[in-house]
């Protein structure tokens, strides 16, 4: 039962939400005439269009997508117990409704609106500038590049949904689903908003080679998101994890995943999905995406091969959990050099992730007993912060010529790694900066972890009402 | 002989299964059973449809012993799986009239 | 047992569509000669194909067959008891085939071919003048617009398959498999294939400033199916559910889903391959694909927020199979608009189709008593004439200039929603009328329903002679 | 328990396998300077990408991937018994990484590398000559056709995974997962690159009107891989069956497929996954492409409707198994045709395929009673065979106009069918002495099955260590 | 104190909880069991293989009550679950020496 | 009347089954377990973490027949369930005071 005071709190709230939401449509129409008023630049009328290019990048969103849901959340549902098997995924479809709503209302507003060094601007709150205006004769789509600013928005909207899913696995089975809401509300528009602007707006203080990357060495180099998806949601995980405590029975009963087969599912989607992912962070459909392509492909298999022969060696046979979960090492951690190393140093990388993902699995996260229930950390956190770093070892102007004709990477006598070591650590600091403090507030006014009961009734039946399987 | 059956909660299982080890049961079967009695099931709800659901998911431990241990099982049971709520089960005991260990065909209590 | 005697009708039956088959290619050949004799107009030779527009419908087709399976055959499978599973995966699959053929032999010429007012000629039967031709000193592929017309008869050839599968989930678990196959050759020619001309083809009664749409007040905004898919097929879904009737046990027995694991994943599938569905309707990889796309996903989010609310609200708590049928409900009530209305739009559409698909779903079903087993209804049926009429609310010239720079939606002071609502009167007409009629007849001569013993057994043994876990 | 001595072996042949990749990074570094001492001839940097091609090629390499998985992963593992679930999901993957590395460092190089008539040579090892390289002034991209030489490895690269885990269908189950892993690595490099070389690479004695196909009656036509990938791997893995034997209680024992809904996933997967492959195949987003996407599209849905009609036909009622099977028949079947027939034509094809093979995996093989568990050989043996002949018989100039003007198939007079014969005849002869060879050898040395009792306990716990479903 | 153990098809599963509820039993436990017996099983084809399913799924119902009450139960029990076909199963009636209430440690009757 | 309770190897069933059809069984129910007992369970490892699994599935068949058939009972269950390794199970057996048949109503030999 429903305790009729706290629905009725939840009803005003949901009630307010959904008032905004259909407020907007009103406004955004409102706002037409001032945009029509508003001249368009000719600018923007005569940048083409590639179809070539743009069909890629749609193409790399639906992909980009499909990482988050069917893939994350039947990587991670299979590796819980039963009982919360449809918490997790209803973590993972709620999260893309809560996120894909947020990116366009103001997340890509912050990200990439305007020139200031700390944050974007309002330019583009709710999709203003963005989506099309009357030139007077006709509709005006903004460009941005080869492809629509609309595009060039729904690309990294789709990497906005990710971060705060990938940290459902630091909770999984334990956290109120309401606290959750929130703090993914706050977390994506404190933590995520601001790095993206950094790393990836020409302006923002970590961009290679950008007018405010002076106090950082220069800016750093992440081609998709090592430091902003994987460094940030790795270590908020971690935070999360110790923060919330461990779940009930932790060490002592046994909490054995309960279906692999998702698992493995999920992993090869998370696979496949992630080329859009990186290769689609050409932004266009040219050589370098080809090679992008080739490098996230290569870490995958290679991350493969180092996970499962470390278990071979270590006790005796390769598992389809070590398989898989070398995989996604592999790949988050050619995430940032993918589109700056050349493929084969990609082999490297994705088999050093393997093995490194390997010990930070398993015997830093015996030594230190928290309960990071999935593994975040010690793939995400651990894959990316590795990512980052190889990146300034491998990346070279071979590939991708950030540094006009200058060597840069370690190998080839570059000095990029001094920024990407920068810019981890400012990515680990605000990562627990920001999670530490959004967790003590919450837990002090929500409450972070559902009661001891409902966690074993387990989230399914207490937080959704529902059960995974009914084969009776 | 004799048949010690019982209810038992499903979180329960390990603690009784060590709980027995180590008085020296040596064997048991279990069985996932559903249970309905005082304690109530849950309401699951899917577009709009309400279900009551009365079956609340059990696990049944089987230990077959000699008469005289009886007692020690019962209270070991009674001791490992109790959390004083509604829910906690039952213990029925019956007789066999034979054992047999199908591996040597030995016999009652040489048979556990 | 299966009766001999019925097995050898049925047998002879098949025989004779097999033979058919074989034929074609014969046939095909056969008029080649034809074909190469009637010379090209030069008018295809020079027509140049876009590879990037080509690019992307190709991915689109795909994405929309993906729709059909793994998608919805996911989504309604973890919907019905186990016992059914395979019933409603067979349904699915089947009609891949069944539809797909069906599309290449009649469908496409009905649909798109010639300039009639109310249906198509024969001028592609076969594909004829849709597949290669010789020029006399090469293949000539025929064009339509940047891309082949194969890719054109492609595209929409995946939108055939979804309709009959969709109305699948309204009478699961108790239908007659013949019978079902037989009704939806019937129902894809006579229902589907006028609809889409009526819609989709330029001289179609419908077609938003076509010719012959003078008599539909100058003709509906369609983007890309909300009548010729969802409103088509939600409407005979509700019929069949009405003659079929209900479940044996249908409010007495519990009826749960079975696997919501496969409902989430399914349901995500559906809003990663929706993209082709609502974005492949530009018919090129244009600025206004990107804005469709981003309407379909800002759509599906709003529809999860809004359902999630309504179940948060109305009983305390959010589940996982309304999240996703709020997603589903969004993308039903975007389709129609995806090319006409603003993304920011888009989200006010989501959060209503997510309220009023959840009250058709409960209220209204529960007040009626219909058993539309896995509420085809409620969410294509209602999702898809809200979404018709919110077109008709929310269209913009801003977005697309159907109007030569006239207002278009009721909002910017158009006229349109005048014809959005005769479109769906029109379409529900038709959608009752056939599908009252054509049920009628099969009942009469094949039957609708397996026996009672049967539906208790369940369609996997029953009409498929299969089981779909074997855990022992 | 592991035996010490055993893990002990194992370790040292994997950290042997982790040194070498750690070093090829530095390898393609260390050659780095060579190439750009080197200077790119002209040529390279003056052929244009086009995007459209490149965003379609892209494209279709995610799709093949998911062929593999989740696609054929979902497929097999739904098909075997429960405990040996992960044991299939586990080769697929990890064949995923293995083949995946291999193809770069040495595979693609002997494929495609020079212009040798039996093989390629060491041209494009570690991606030398494909990946990028130094212009003096900025990074060169090697071109080939319209689209990166990058691209060009990574389409074929995933070909070279799907057929080695299309042969773990036939050893499901009991093959030793190390023998089965040095198996691989060998078949790979010694019937698949030749085969590739021969049949794809323009100098190769198979390729169609090449320069050294006199010797094979001008070459054969193989679109997209009916004797490279289907009868290679289909012959091969009914030498497996019958060297390894038969599973224990194989005809005693029932042992039927444990969850037809992974079945009937994957099945769909590998549908929406084949348009990769063979429309892919065209290496453009042309009006090719289109066509061997239709032709693709119909056979499937032939095979659906051939092989549930024999079903119908011979037992009363069609089954979910017997559409799958169809489908994937009749995909197999179109492969080397696909850009050569009419789409027309396709569906006599697929149709074809659905009747022989359901023979082939009924009729002839309780006839012959060897247990190719999985039915490779009827399904990818009989039906890239029957393919291969089929091609030859309606292969038209209308479609490809391979032979200048003159006609190419059968059915319009042309001659191609020989040569269809002799290829694959060559592919079954290679296919057999190398399969037969490399296993009686590692019969010897490795072993090849698992003992009785890991067999019994299945494969999931006993190679990994893992079991699939923990419902308790 | 007597176990009632019934084998029923399992869509008479609610039909008999009620009845069973209706006449005042307590508690009941139920199992997922497959029975093997006159009604005949099916065959599955796959690919050309048939297999002979013999085993039927069924549930196995045990009710355990004071010996006065048995035959009501039994009754109760005949007329939900009978429906006159092949299969409706069988009802076997034991002896138990003992039964306790977890939580509480109540014995005989007092445990139901 | 006399309840049989074999608990055996899942890979045994087949042949049990068909042993006791042969013997004339009319009837037989089964049911998925776990046992625990001296034969020993499996490690499972998931990323570095491994699990000591102690029950091991096995079935447990139940034939219920007049007391004269269980010594033949036994004896078939003993030789068709046995392969000599620790592991083979147990067979139990105890006394009904009733057996019904459901859809007729018959009672004792008669209901089997
Ligand atoms: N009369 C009965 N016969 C068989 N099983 C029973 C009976 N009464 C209770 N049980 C079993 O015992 C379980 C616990 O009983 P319940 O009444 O809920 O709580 P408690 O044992 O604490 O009184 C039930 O779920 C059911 O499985
Ligand atoms: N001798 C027996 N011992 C144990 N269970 C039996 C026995 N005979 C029948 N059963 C159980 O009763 C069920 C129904 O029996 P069956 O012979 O099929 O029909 P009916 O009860 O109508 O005669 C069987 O499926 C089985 O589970
Ligand atoms: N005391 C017991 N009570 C109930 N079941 C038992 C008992 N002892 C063993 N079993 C069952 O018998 C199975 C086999 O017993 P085990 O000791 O492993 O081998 P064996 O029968 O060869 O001695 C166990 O898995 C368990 O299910």
């Amino acid at each position: 039962m429903v305790k009729p005071a706290r629905a009725w709190r939840v009803g005003r709230i949901a009630w307010a939400v959904l008032t905004v939401l259909l407020g907007i449509a009103a406004v955004g129409f409102a706002e037409e005439p001032r945009v029509a008023a508003q001249p368009p630049t000719p600018q923007l009328q005569q940048q083409p269009i590639d179809s070539g290019d743009n069909a890629w990048m749609l193409t790399s969103s639906a992909l980009v997508l499909m990482m988050t849901a069917p893939g994350l959340a039947l990587f991670y549902s299979g590796l819980v117990r039963k009982k919360n098997v449809l918490g997790v995924m209803m973590q993972c479809v709620f999260l893309m409704g809560l996120m894909g709503v947020i990116w366009a209302l103001w997340g890509y507003s912050l990200s990439f609106g305007g020139d200031g060094a700390l944050l974007g601007n309002g330019d583009y709150l709710l999709l203003n500038n963005v989506q099309a205006q009357w030139s007077g004769s006709g509709p005006v789509f903004p460009v941005e590049g080869h492809i629509p600013r609309l595009t060039h928005m729904l690309f990294p909207g789709m990497f906005f949904i990710l971060p705060p899913a990938l940290m459902v696995g630091a909770f999984a089975a334990r956290m109120k689903f309401s606290t959750m809401v929130v703090f993914m509300i706050l977390w994506g528009t404190l933590v995520y908003c601001p790095l993206c602007h950094w790393v990836w707006d020409s302006d923002g203080i970590l961009f290679y080679g950008g007018a405010n990357a002076g106090v950082t060495a220069g800016g750093a180099l992440d081609f998709a998101g090592g430091t902003v998806v994987h460094i940030s949601s790795g270590i908020s995980a971690l935070v999360c994890a110790l923060l919330i405590g461990r779940r009930l029975g932790y060490g002592s009963e046994p909490m054995p995943p309960h279906n692999l087969t998702y698992t493995a599912v999920g992993a090869t989607m998370l696979w496949v999905g992630w080329f859009g992912f990186n290769a689609g962070s050409a932004l266009e459909a040219n050589a370098l995406a080809a090679s992008a392509f080739a490098a996230t492909h290569l870490a995958a298999a290679a991350g493969v091969l180092a996970w499962s022969g470390m278990e071979w060696i270590t006790r005796g046979k390769p598992s389809v959990l070590g398989a898989c979960s070398g995989l996604v090492a592999g790949l988050v951690c050619i995430t940032p050099g993918s589109g700056f190393v050349q493929p084969t140093s990609a082999i490297a990388i994705g088999a050093a992730a393997g093995v490194c993902c390997f010990f930070a699995c398993t015997a830093l996260k015996s030594r230190f007993g928290y309960d990071d229930s999935l593994d975040v950390f010690g793939v995400h956190g651990v894959g990316g912060t590795l990512g980052a770093i190889l990146t300034g070892v491998f990346a070279t102007r071979v590939v991708n010529n950030v540094a006009d004709g200058a060597p840069v990477g370690l190998l080839e006598g570059g000095s990029v790694l001094t920024a990407q070591l920068i810019a981890t650590a400012i990515t680990w600091a605000l990562a627990i900066v920001v999670t530490f403090v959004l967790l003590k507030v919450l837990d002090a006014t929500m409450g972070l972890r559902v009661s001891h009961a409902e966690e074993i009734e387990g989230l399914d039946m207490s937080q959704h009402g529902e059960e995974g399987y009914i084969f009776l | 002989m004799r048949k010690v059956e019982a209810i038992i909660r499903h979180f329960k299982l390990e603690e009784v299964k060590n709980a027995l080890a180590e008085q020296g049961v040596h064997g048991m079967t279990i069985t996932e059973v559903k249970g309905f009695g005082r304690q109530k099931g849950h309401t699951e709800m899917y577009r709009g449809t309400e279900y009551q659901v009365d079956f609340v998911p059990k696990i049944k431990l089987e230990v077959v012993v000699a008469e005289g241990e009886v007692q020690r099982v019962l209270d070991t049971i009674l001791r490992a799986a109790q959390t004083g709520q509604v829910g906690d089960g039952k213990v029925f005991v019956s007789e066999l009239t034979e054992v047999v260990r199908i591996r040597t065909g030995e016999l009652g209590r040489d048979a556990l």
